[in-house]
Formats: structure tokens, C-alpha cells, sequence
């Protein structure tokens, strides 16, 4: 193990189990990773944002002579006019362009993807031909009750956003139907997500298993036992104010 | 002046936002690059936005130090986080190895960022069993529609689940893994098609609104 | 026990994250077999296809994700390691994504140390390789060109782990791990062209996109997940880190059932009780 | 076996086998016609030659390509007889004849004619002499490309037969004949005729709510009642007599989506009536490119309430663009400053369930209103109100009740009839389609609903 993995582990295992302490109740510790997390993402994201666009896209093209990166480098500096409320209204320009661009390209996308993709696939025959004959089998009769379920779904769903009338009559039946569709769809949604969000907290404990062994010199044990010993005390304070350079 | 604050911006909207739609149209070679050059000029132009992103955070937090506000400390915490993801960045060119070394970088990267972004997303686990505690409890025949297909499903995803069930129902309808497969290609397909429908008809009309100008709020301001 | 009950309803959440720790940290640490697990075919033939390579062949790893899949990839990539320590088949590592070179060093550093196997005669790191699509091209002319000196810059000719390895077809089995498009690159631009052995393991969003591969025998097989890295464990009858994930992840399953199922009984014995006393 | 069934469809095509020309030339290929593939972005030609008899699983056919008429031959592909017919090229009935009959076949000349390769760059070149060098490349393949769309090159094709030999290995069976010339210029189009439907879709739509929009202020609309903007107002109202803020969340995503800008108009108007009430409110932000349009927005919301005093840039403050942080930065905010309410109005992924269980612990007034499908679950099972998809964009328009919104909503119902109607239809076809064994019916049925 090298020195920098150790020392690694120790940072890894003292963040990880200062933010699970949050889960018992907002504390310092967790402000620390918090302020912590917040301040290196917001470096992390600079460093990626400068090595995949500043350097490729602009500065190399203008050191290289090239001249096309002028035009959207002038539009982003325009954001930058956001910051004195005088000239706020520069930054317009960029804002114009980039909301005119995602609104323009969405309607086609949106209309193939959203749209055509999802009605064109709920049109199926509501009848099983073998041969020249109708097909009476079971499993014929069965993908053709699927087919009439996911088309009468569709339907009452499609109704139940209906704006320009209220939900009743015929629209009060095929609402109804909607919300149990819908109540259908959010639990299997549900029950879907819970087995990665598990796996994913498996990942964490074993991580700080691992790290908890005597290659790492117990970093897991010796931080857990500092973050009781630091929750219990914290607790024993009367103030539930963050002791940090904390104004009294 | 009006025509740089208000007509200007619009009439750029309205020429990309046309442009762009028939750009899907068009398989003309110009078109391609057009759709390109657009792209390259979106990334530069949020390459600024993220500076004034970080200018905004910045200030924020220099403002709360500088008044000694509550909780100062944490605010020089995070530009200690900052400089250490932007000083190891720059100085390993934002690779997380070099010369078969493990940078700066990339062991801020490893040993920071990851555990704390992971730990952050792993909370999401005792939420999901704090919530089913709470939410999912019969008080009305939708309510218990969807704990019901929720149970389901969290019980059919693990192979002990499977087992379970084969012992007590048996396998019919391919046990419990071919019925929640049928819930999720059917009724459930339903539903999401049609959310999807509903949001692609508002997603295209606010668009519209957009392109021809009807929408404008983002320019704020009426000068 | 109307009181009992009415608390237990609005019980305070850190207790239900202290079973959620419990039902996640038991199968850690403790041995729990679960039933159920049925091996599938492809991951029996990715077993098959280690264990059956003679002793002193080699496999290559090819670690080609990053932390955010780890849970998911690590315990397959280290049982399959372990394996090939135990039969005695020499290990190479290397990645096509920066941060798999760490975990690629802390996995097999572990195991090796377990298994007391000595670096540069059992197993070697080859490094971060950016280049993915010329490296892959090019393993199949000179495996050296690509890699002429392991990560700690020694020629790698001169290490007895890479005798008689010339080109990547001398490898007895490759696995890729990976969870984004790597696969179908080693696929395009190497085992197709050369025609050796290769192998896979993915995420359970990417299984289905892996799995046409299989059935046109592109590949020997695939592990899915945290599942097929079990059902790896469970052919070698090893207690790894996948069979302990599949019995933590079962265990919250079961967790969340049994507090639904709980509380709607309380909820209804609630209602009974209102009920009898009116 | 393969071998006695082939060479008895060989006779068969053979007949009468007196006929010495045909046995010496047992496969040729007639009919072959050249062209660039239209509807494409060019460097693409289409042969199109007859099926024969002869096509079977033994039979491949072999395309050549040329620079000149008279060579050299460069193989361009082969393909399978049996397969590769006009009608396996997906394409909709208006503008491509899915013919059984004839043979049709993609080839793209960029692979066949690559252009020639530079020699290799000098590997410590600087990173301006490798952008330098880059750029130009990017002109030459560029001009490459251009000039290839308006060249003319030549194909022929020759069907061959293969045999088993008794090692197991496929020979041909006789030699290769080859079909007469021909030559196609790969040409771009300018409209992609496929997309035709998808085209008339959006125009159809844009009209409708353009006529609704032009018409709407002629007359009250009416809309039905969405209850999670109904508590709008409740929430703003508790969270003035508590005196604890009110959050207001755009979302994650940048400001060229759509539900981000349909986020910042709901924004407008919740400001507006924050203002009204003299609540506070605090706008989070996780994307650099909204913050700016939301302080414009709640700014123009105070003026417009009247309470320009009562502005604060900070209103809006960023926080982080990455998901955890600003989550864990968000729970932090919900535990230490208590808000009242908060609303989440936009795309979320993974981090909303993150936020709405610690606001659920707190007991605070949760809005939601989302277009990404896969969280609505976690929405409608921790907070109060949940709009769901559509009635995100519909907010805007429910609050302000402004008649131009309200108009286009109109026309989103518009659509929704079309497409119900539109499927029973299509559906009560497509199985009278399917009874009777009408193929083509189907097709002409379906293809308008298909995105190609």
C-alpha cells in the first residue's frame, strides 16, 4: 500500500461517514463535508470545463490563428455583463441565442421522440393471424389483451391531462382509469429504483470495510469512534449552533 | 436603444430558433455543420456561464467572510475545496494520470470527490425505505394500487424474492419476474407514454412561444 | 397498546436508518447464503472459459470504468482475480479510463498480497492507455508497441510474467469491465479483427445492450451486475464481495417489505380498535 | 445438399439448357441502375438491379466501384442474394417503392475512397502546431467530401456462387461475370423526404397554436383546476405568517430546455405574489445559465408587485453545478433555516428524493412539478402537490391566467383529441388491415405514424 493510498483511505473513509451522520442529525461534520464537497466540485467542474472547452475550443484555435472562436467567445463574455446591473441587459444577446437554438431544435426532436415514437408504437393489430386464420390461442389472446390494455392506458392517461374541461362525465370514467394506470406506473418506478440505490450503498459500507482493515491502519474504527465521541458531545452542548468560528 | 435591448435579442432568437427547427429537415452537408458549429458555440458560451457561476458562489462566501457572518469558517472551507480541485487541476492539465502516475488531480478525484459524491447518492437508500414506511400505507384504493405494484416489484428483483414466491405461488405466469415484466410493458408502458405525449404537446408549444417571441420573460426587464 | 401502536407508526426515522446500516452491514461482515441464485448460462461460460485455461496462461483485466459503477464491477473484476490466482494463471491490468488504474492497483495488490503472489512473475500493472481505439488495433500486431514498459516505467519484455506474449491472440482470456461503450471497441476493433478469447462484465443498465454479443458468440460471456458477479462466487464457492452485495441488497429488499407490511397492519389494527370502542 | 439445391436452381434459371451463352454465364445480373442515395447528406450511391431467380443462401453478389468506367475495380462490399431488397430499405411509401422484386443496395463511398492518408505527425509536435495541423485536415476532408457529391463514379456487380469444397471451405462455383456499367453521383439533398410526416406534424401544431394564441384574447378560456397550484397560494401565505422563506428550485438542467423556461415563468409569477405578501425567497441554483434570467425575472416580479424596495440580488445565489453538492448544500439549507415551502419546479434526477424526504422530516409545504418520468414516484410520494409532466408547462398559464398562455393550452387539448382519435382509428385499420391480409393497407396506415 502506498503512502498516498493510505492516506487517501483515511480522507475517503472521514468524509463518507461525515456525511452519513447528517442521516442522525445536522451537525458540523456535515457542514464541513458539505462546504468541503461544494468548494471541490466547483473546482473539479472548473478543470474539466477548462481542459474540454476553454483550452480545445478557444484558446488553441486563437494562439493557433484561428479565428472562428471569436463570435461565441464575444457571447459568453456578454454573460459576464450579468454582473453589473447597468449593463445587465448585454448578456441578453447570449441568452437569446442559446434559448432561441434549444427551443428551435426541440420541437423536431421532441416531436419524433416524444411524440410519433410513443403513438406509432401503441398502434398494434387487435387481432393474431396464423396462416389465414384468426388465432385463438392463448398466448394470442393474451398479447392482444396487452395490446388493448396499453392502448386504453394510453388513452385515459392522454385524457386525464385534458386542460379545457372538467373531469366529469365520460372524462370523470377514463380519469379515474388514468390515476390507477398512473398509481401502477409510480409504484414499479419505485420498486425498480430501490435494488441500484441499495447496491450503491452497499458499495459505500463495503468501501469502508475494506478501509476499516489493518493495511489501512483502521481508519474506519478509529474515525467512526471520533464522530460518536464528537456527535454525543455536540449533543451535550445546549446550543445546536455549529461551534465553527461561531459568533455567540 | 430599445433595438439592442429588446428587438435585437428577439430577432437573434427568432432567426437561430427557425434555423435550428429546419436543421433536422435538411440532410445537406452545410446543415451538418451548421448543427456543429452551433454545438461548439453552445459549450464555449457555457464555458462563461460557468465563470459567472463561480464568480457568483465566490462572492456569495467572500461576502459572509468579510462580515464575519455565522458560520464564516465553513465559507473559507470551501474556497479551501476550490482551490485544492482548481490548483491540483491546472497543475496535473486536468489528466488524473501522468507518466503512469496518479496526479494531484486524480487523487483528489479518487479520495475526495468520488466518496463524497457517492456517499451523497448512497443516502438515497435509507430515504427510500424511511419514505415506504411512511407513504405507503392503504388509505385508499390508489394509494394501495401503488404500494402493492411497488411491493411487487421490490420483491421480484432479488433472487431470493423469486424463490420466495415459487414457493408459495408456484411459477405460474412465469412466476414473479414474468409478471412484474407484464406490469412493466404494459400498464405501466401506458402511463409513461402518455406523460411523455402530454409533455412533448407543452414542450413544442412552449417552444413556439418561444421562437416567435410571445414567450420572453427571460429578457427580464421591460427597457 | 393503542399508544404502542400510535408511536410505532410516527417511530423516528434514525431507527429505521439504523436497521437500513444493519440489514446493509450483516451480510458485510457476516456469512449469509441466500436462496435462489440460479448461475445463467453466460456467466457459467465466463467461468468456464478461466477455468479452463492450463496453469501459467495468462488472463488480462482490462478495468475500464470509474467509481461511480464500482459496487457494481469491483467484486466480479476481484473473484475473477482471486480464480486466476488460485489456478495459478499469471494476471495483467490495465485501463482505458484514468481512475480504473487505482482501482485496478487496489484490487489486485489486495489479492495478491492474500494469495502471496509476487509482482512482475504473477501479475503486472500495464497502466492508463487514452487511445482506446489505436490500442485495441494494435494488441493484435505488437502487444509491446502498445505497452512497451508496465505502469512503473521497467520494460516489460524483461518481466518473466510476459513470457511468451507476443501479440494479444498469446492472451488465454480477456475481461473487459466496463460500463459505457468499451465493450463494443474491444469487440470492433480487437477480438473480431484477431479472433481470442474475450470476456465482459457490465452494469445492470448496460446488460441488454451487452447481451447481443453473447448470442452471436462475440464474446464468451458476460456478468451482469452485482448478480452474475455472485453467481461467479457461487460456481467457485467463494464468499466474495458480490455474494455479500446480493445478501446486503436482499436483505434491504426484505427490510422495506417487511416495514410496509408492518405498518399497514398497525394501520389496520388501529382502525379495528377505533371501531370496537365506538 | 446446398450444393444439388443450388445447382438445380441454376438449371432452372438455365432452361432451356441448350442455350450455350447461359451455361457459360449461369448468374448474371440484369436491370442494374445506379443513383445517388437520395434523402441523404451525400457520399452515399444506391444500385438497384432485378431480383433472380437464382437468389438463394449460396448465391452473394459482389459490388465493385470505380473512379473511371473502364477501372481499376476496387470490391466494394458483398452481400447476401437472399436478402437486400428494396423492401428491407426502411423507408415511407411516399417517397421509396418498397419493391420485392428489385434488388437495392447502400454503398458508401467514403469508406471505398477514403481520402489518402498524411503521413504520420510528429508525435512532440506542440498542441498549436497539432490544432494547426488539425484545422487543415478538417478543410481537406471537408473539400474531399464536397468534390466526391458532385463526381460521378462507376459500379458493376457479379453474382457468385459458392460451393462447399470437400475441406469445408466455400470456392466459388463458377467464374464471375460481371453486369454492364453503370455510374450514380452521390449527391446531398436538401430535404430529408422521410421526415416528411414529422415535418407536417410540426407545422400543423405550430399553426394551432398560433391561431389560438392570435385568438385568444377575444374570449374568456376556461381551464380545469390543477390542485397543486391551488395550494400556491396557501403555502405563501403560511410561510409569511411564520416568517420562514420560501424556496423556489428551477430544476438541473440548462436554460435551452424547456422545462427549465417553462420553470422560470412559474418562477415570475410565484415572485410576484412573494412580493405581494412580503414573504422571503430564496432561489437556489444548481445551472450557471439560469441564475442570470431568474434574477432578471424576480426583479421585473418585484417592480411589477410594487416592492422594488424589497429586492435583493441575492434572491437567487448559486450554489453548484454538480448534483450531490448542491443537494447536500440544499439539505442543509432545509435543516438549519426551516423553509415553509418549497417548490421544485423543472427536471430532476436522482438528488429530488434526496431533498424532498429531509423537507417531508422538517414538515415543510412541498410543490412539485416535473417532466422527467422516472422521479414523479419519488415527488408524489414525499410532498404535497405533484404536477405531473404536462402540467408543468401548463403552470405558467394556470396562475397567470394570462389569455395568451391559456391559448396555447387550448391547442395542446387540440392535440391530445387528434392523437386519441388518431389511434383508434389507426387501430380499428390495422386490424381490418390485418384480417384481410392487406399488407400494403398496413403499411399505408402506418408509415405516417412512423418517424424515419
Amino acid at each position: 500500500m502506498t503512502f498516498s493510498a493510505i492516506i487517501g483511505a483515511w480522507v475517503a473513509a472521514g468524509l463518507t461517514l461525515f456525511i452519513l451522520s447528517f442521516l442522525y442529525r445536522d451537525n458540523p461534520l456535515f457542514k464541513v463535508a458539505e462546504n468541503l464537497y461544494v468548494g471541490v466540485s466547483a473546482g473539479y467542474w472548473f478543470t474539466v470545463y477548462a481542459y474540454d472547452v476553454w483550452v480545445p475550443k478557444v484558446w488553441l484555435p486563437l494562439s493557433a490563428g484561428l479565428l472562428w472562436p471569436i463570435l461565441p467567445a464575444l457571447l459568453g463574455i456578454t454573460m459576464l455583463f450579468r454582473l453589473h446591473p447597468k449593463y445587465a441587459w448585454v448578456s441578453r444577446m447570449s441568452f437569446a441565442y442559446m434559448i432561441g437554438y434549444g427551443a428551435g431544435m426541440s420541437i423536431p426532436v421532441t416531436m419524433t421522440s416524444q411524440f410519433m415514437k410513443q403513438v406509432s408504437s401503441t398502434i398494434q393489430p387487435l387481432v393474431a393471424m396464423s396462416g389465414a386464420s384468426v388465432d385463438f390461442s392463448g398466448a394470442a389472446l393474451f398479447s392482444i389483451f396487452s395490446a388493448l390494455v396499453l392502448m386504453i392506458g394510453l388513452l385515459c392517461t392522454l385524457l386525464y391531462f385534458f386542460f379545457s374541461a372538467e373531469h366529469t362525465g365520460v372524462l370523470k370514467v377514463t380519469s379515474k382509469m388514468a390515476v390507477y394506470f398512473l398509481m401502477i406506473y409510480f409504484g414499479a418506478a419505485y420498486g425498480i429504483t430501490v435494488m441500484g440505490r441499495f447496491a450503491l450503498l452497499y458499495g459505500r459500507f463495503a468501501e469502508l470495510y475494506t478501509y476499516s482493515s489493518g493495511i489501512y491502519f483502521y481508519a474506519t474504527p478509529i474515525l467512526l469512534l471520533f464522530v460518536i465521541g464528537f456527535m454525543i458531545k455536540f449533543k451535550g452542548k445546549k446550543h445546536d449552533e455549529p461551534p465553527l468560528t461561531e459568533q455567540v | 436603444m430599445n433595438i439592442f435591448k429588446k428587438t435585437l435579442p428577439l430577432a437573434i432568437c427568432f432567426v437561430i430558433g427557425v434555423l435550428s427547427f429546419l436543421q433536422y429537415y435538411c440532410p445537406h452537408h452545410l446543415s451538418d455543420e451548421f448543427a456543429d458549429v452551433l454545438n461548439d458555440h453552445m459549450n464555449i458560451i457555457y464555458f462563461f456561464a460557468y465563470m459567472l457561476g463561480l464568480i457568483s458562489l465566490s462572492m456569495a462566501n467572500w461576502g459572509t467572510i468579510k462580515r464575519k457572518a455565522d458560520g464564516w469558517g465553513y465559507s473559507v472551507l470551501l474556497f479551501v475545496g476550490m482551490a485544492i480541485g482548481i490548483i491540483s487541476g491546472i497543475a496535473a492539465k486536468g489528466e488524473f494520470i501522468a507518466n503512469n502516475h496518479m496526479t494531484a488531480y486524480g487523487w483528489m478525484y479518487t479520495y475526495i470527490y468520488s466518496p463524497l459524491q457517492g456517499t451523497m447518492f448512497a443516502i438515497l437508500a435509507f430515504y427510500l425505505v424511511s419514505c415506504s414506511y411512511r407513504a405507503f400505507r392503504v388509505k385508499s384504493k390508489e394509494a394501495g394500487l401503488l404500494f402493492l405494484t411497488a411491493g411487487l416489484f421490490i420483491l421480484g428483483r432479488i433472487p431470493p424474492g423469486q424463490w420466495l414466491w415459487s414457493q408459495i405461488f408456484g411459477t405460474a405466469c412465469g412466476g414473479i419476474s414474468g409478471i412484474t415484466e407484464w406490469i412493466l410493458n404494459c400498464p405501466t408502458l401506458a402511463a409513461r407514454r402518455a406523460i411523455m405525449v402530454g409533455i412533448s404537446l407543452g414542450s413544442i408549444a412552449t417552444s413556439v412561444k418561444i421562437v416567435v417571441g410571445i414567450e420572453r420573460q427571460y429578457l427580464g426587464g421591460t427597457d | 397498546m393503542k399508544d404502542i401502536i400510535a408511536k410505532l407508526l410516527k417511530i423516528d426515522r434514525r431507527i429505521i436508518f439504523l436497521l437500513t446500516s444493519l440489514a446493509i452491514l450483516i451480510p458485510i461482515v457476516f456469512y449469509i447464503q441466500m436462496p435462489g441464485l440460479q448461475v445463467t448460462e453466460s456467466t457459467k461460460s465466463v467461468y468456464n472459459a478461466l477455468d479452463s485455461l492450463p496453469e501459467g496462461s495468462t488472463l488480462l483485466m482490462s478495468f475500464d470504468f470509474d467509481p461511480s459503477t464500482k459496487p457494481e464491477l469491483y467484486p466480479m473484476a476481484d473473484v475473477m482475480c482471486r480464480h486466476a490466482f488460485k489456478k495459478n494463471i499469471k494476471v495483467l491490468a490495465m485501463a482505458f479510463t484514468a481512475p480504473g488504474v487505482a482501482i485496478a492497483e487496489d484490487l489486485i495488490t489486495k489479492d495478491a498480497v492474500e494469495m502471496h503472489k509476487e509482482y512482475g512473475k504473477d501479475y503486472v500493472f500495464l497502466g492508463y492507455q487514452p487511445n482506446y481505439v489505436s490500442a485495441l488495433t494494435e494488441f493484435g500486431n505488437d502487444f509491446y508497441s502498445v505497452y512497451p514498459t508496465d505502469s512503473r516505467g521497467t520494460n516489460l519484455q524483461s518481466l518473466p510474467v510476459m513470457q511468451g506474449i507476443r501479440t494479444i491472440k498469446d492472451i488465454g482470456l480477456v475481461m473487459d469491465y466496463t460500463a459505457a461503450s468499451y465493450l463494443d471497441a474491444w469487440v470492433a476493433y480487437s477480438s473480431d479483427r484477431y479472433g481470442f478469447k474475450l470476456g465482459a462484465g457490465t452494469t445492470a443498465v448496460n446488460e441488454p445492450s451487452c447481451l447481443p454479443y453473447v448470442q452471436s458468440h462475440q464474446i464468451v460471456g458476460l456478468l451482469g451486475a452485482l448478480r452474475g458477479g455472485a453467481e461467479y462466487e457461487s460456481l467457485l464457492h467463494y464468499n466474495g464481495l458480490a455474494t455479500k452485495g446480493m445478501a446486503s441488497v436482499s436483505m434491504g429488499h426484505f427490510l422495506i417489505l417487511a416495514l410496509i407490511i408492518l405498518a399497514n397492519l398497525m394501520v389496520l389494527a388501529q382502525k379495528f380498535m377505533k371501531e370496537e370502542e365506538k | 445438399m446446398a450444393a444439388a439445391t443450388l445447382l438445380s436452381s441454376a438449371r432452372l434459371y438455365a432452361a432451356p439448357p441448350a442455350d450455350p451463352a447461359l451455361i457459360d454465364r449461369p448468374y448474371s445480373v440484369e436491370g442494374l441502375v445506379g443513383m445517388g442515395m437520395p434523402y441523404t447528406g451525400g457520399g452515399v450511391a444506391l444500385l438497384k438491379w432485378s431480383a433472380m431467380p437464382y437468389d438463394g443462401p449460396a448465391v452473394k453478389y459482389k459490388i465493385y466501384a470505380s473512379t473511371t468506367a473502364a477501372g481499376p475495380w476496387k470490391e466494394a462490399t458483398t452481400v447476401p442474394s437472399n436478402k437486400n431488397y428494396a423492401s428491407d430499405i426502411e423507408l415511407p411509401f411516399w417517397c421509396w417503392s418498397a419493391d420485392k422484386n428489385r434488388h437495392a443496395v447502400q454503398v458508401d463511398l467514403r469508406d471505398i475512397f477514403p481520402i489518402e492518408q498524411k503521413a504520420k505527425r510528429d508525435k512532440n509536435a506542440s498542441a498549436r502546431a497539432n490544432m494547426i495541423e488539425d484545422s487543415r485536415e478538417k478543410d481537406e476532408r471537408e473539400d474531399y467530401f464536397i468534390k466526391m457529391c458532385k463526381t460521378p463514379y462507376y459500379f458493376k456487380v457479379s453474382a457468385v456462387a459458392m460451393t462447399k469444397q470437400p475441406d469445408g471451405t466455400l470456392k466459388p462455383a463458377y467464374p464471375e461475370t460481371d453486369s454492364e456499367v453503370v455510374s450514380a453521383v452521390p449527391a446531398m439533398s436538401l430535404f430529408n423526404m422521410p421526415r416528411l410526416n414529422n415535418f407536417l406534424y410540426s407545422l400543423g401544431l405550430i399553426a394551432i397554436f398560433l391561431w389560438f394564441i392570435s385568438h385568444a384574447k377575444k374570449r374568456e378560456l376556461f381551464i380545469r383546476r390543477i390542485p397543486g397550484l391551488d395550494a400556491v397560494d396557501d403555502a405563501i401565505g403560511r410561510a409569511t405568517e411564520m416568517g420562514r422563506p420560501i424556496i423556489y428550485q428551477t430544476g438541473a438542467l440548462d436554460m435551452t430546455n424547456v422545462s427549465t423556461i417553462a420553470s422560470t415563468m412559474i418562477l415570475g409569477e410565484i415572485a410576484k405574489k412573494v412580493a405581494q405578501y412580503d414573504a422571503t425567497l430564496k432561489v437556489p441554483h444548481r445551472d450557471p445559465t439560469v441564475l442570470p434570467v431568474c434574477q432578471a425575472i424576480v426583479q421585473q416580479a418585484y417592480i411589477e408587485a410594487g416592492r422594488l424596495d424589497s429586492y435583493r440580488d441575492d434572491i437567487n445565489f448559486y450554489i453548484s453545478y454538480d448534483q450531490f453538492a448542491f443537494t447536500a448544500a440544499i439539505d442543509g439549507i432545509f435543516e438549519r433555516e426551516k423553509p415553509a415551502a418549497v417548490f421544485y419546479m423543472g427536471s430532476f434526477y436522482a438528488e429530488a428524493m434526496l431533498m424532498t424526504e429531509v423537507g417531508s422530516n422538517n414538515g415543510i409545504i412541498q410543490i412539485a412539478g416535473t417532466d422527467i418520468d422516472s422521479q414523479l414516484p419519488f415527488f408524489f410520494t414525499t410532498c404535497d402537490y405533484t404536477l405531473i409532466g404536462e402540467e408543468l408547462y401548463a403552470a405558467g398559464a394556470y396562475i397567470s391566467k394570462d389569455p395568451v398562455l391559456l391559448g396555447t393550452l387550448r391547442g395542446q387539448d387540440i392535440g391530445k383529441i387528434v392523437v386519441v382519435a388518431g389511434v383508434i382509428l389507426a387501430v380499428i385499420a390495422v386490424t381490418i388491415g390485418t384480417l384481410c391480409g392487406w399488407d400494403v393497407f398496413n403499411r399505408l396506415v402506418m408509415d405516417p405514424f412512423n418517424s424515419f
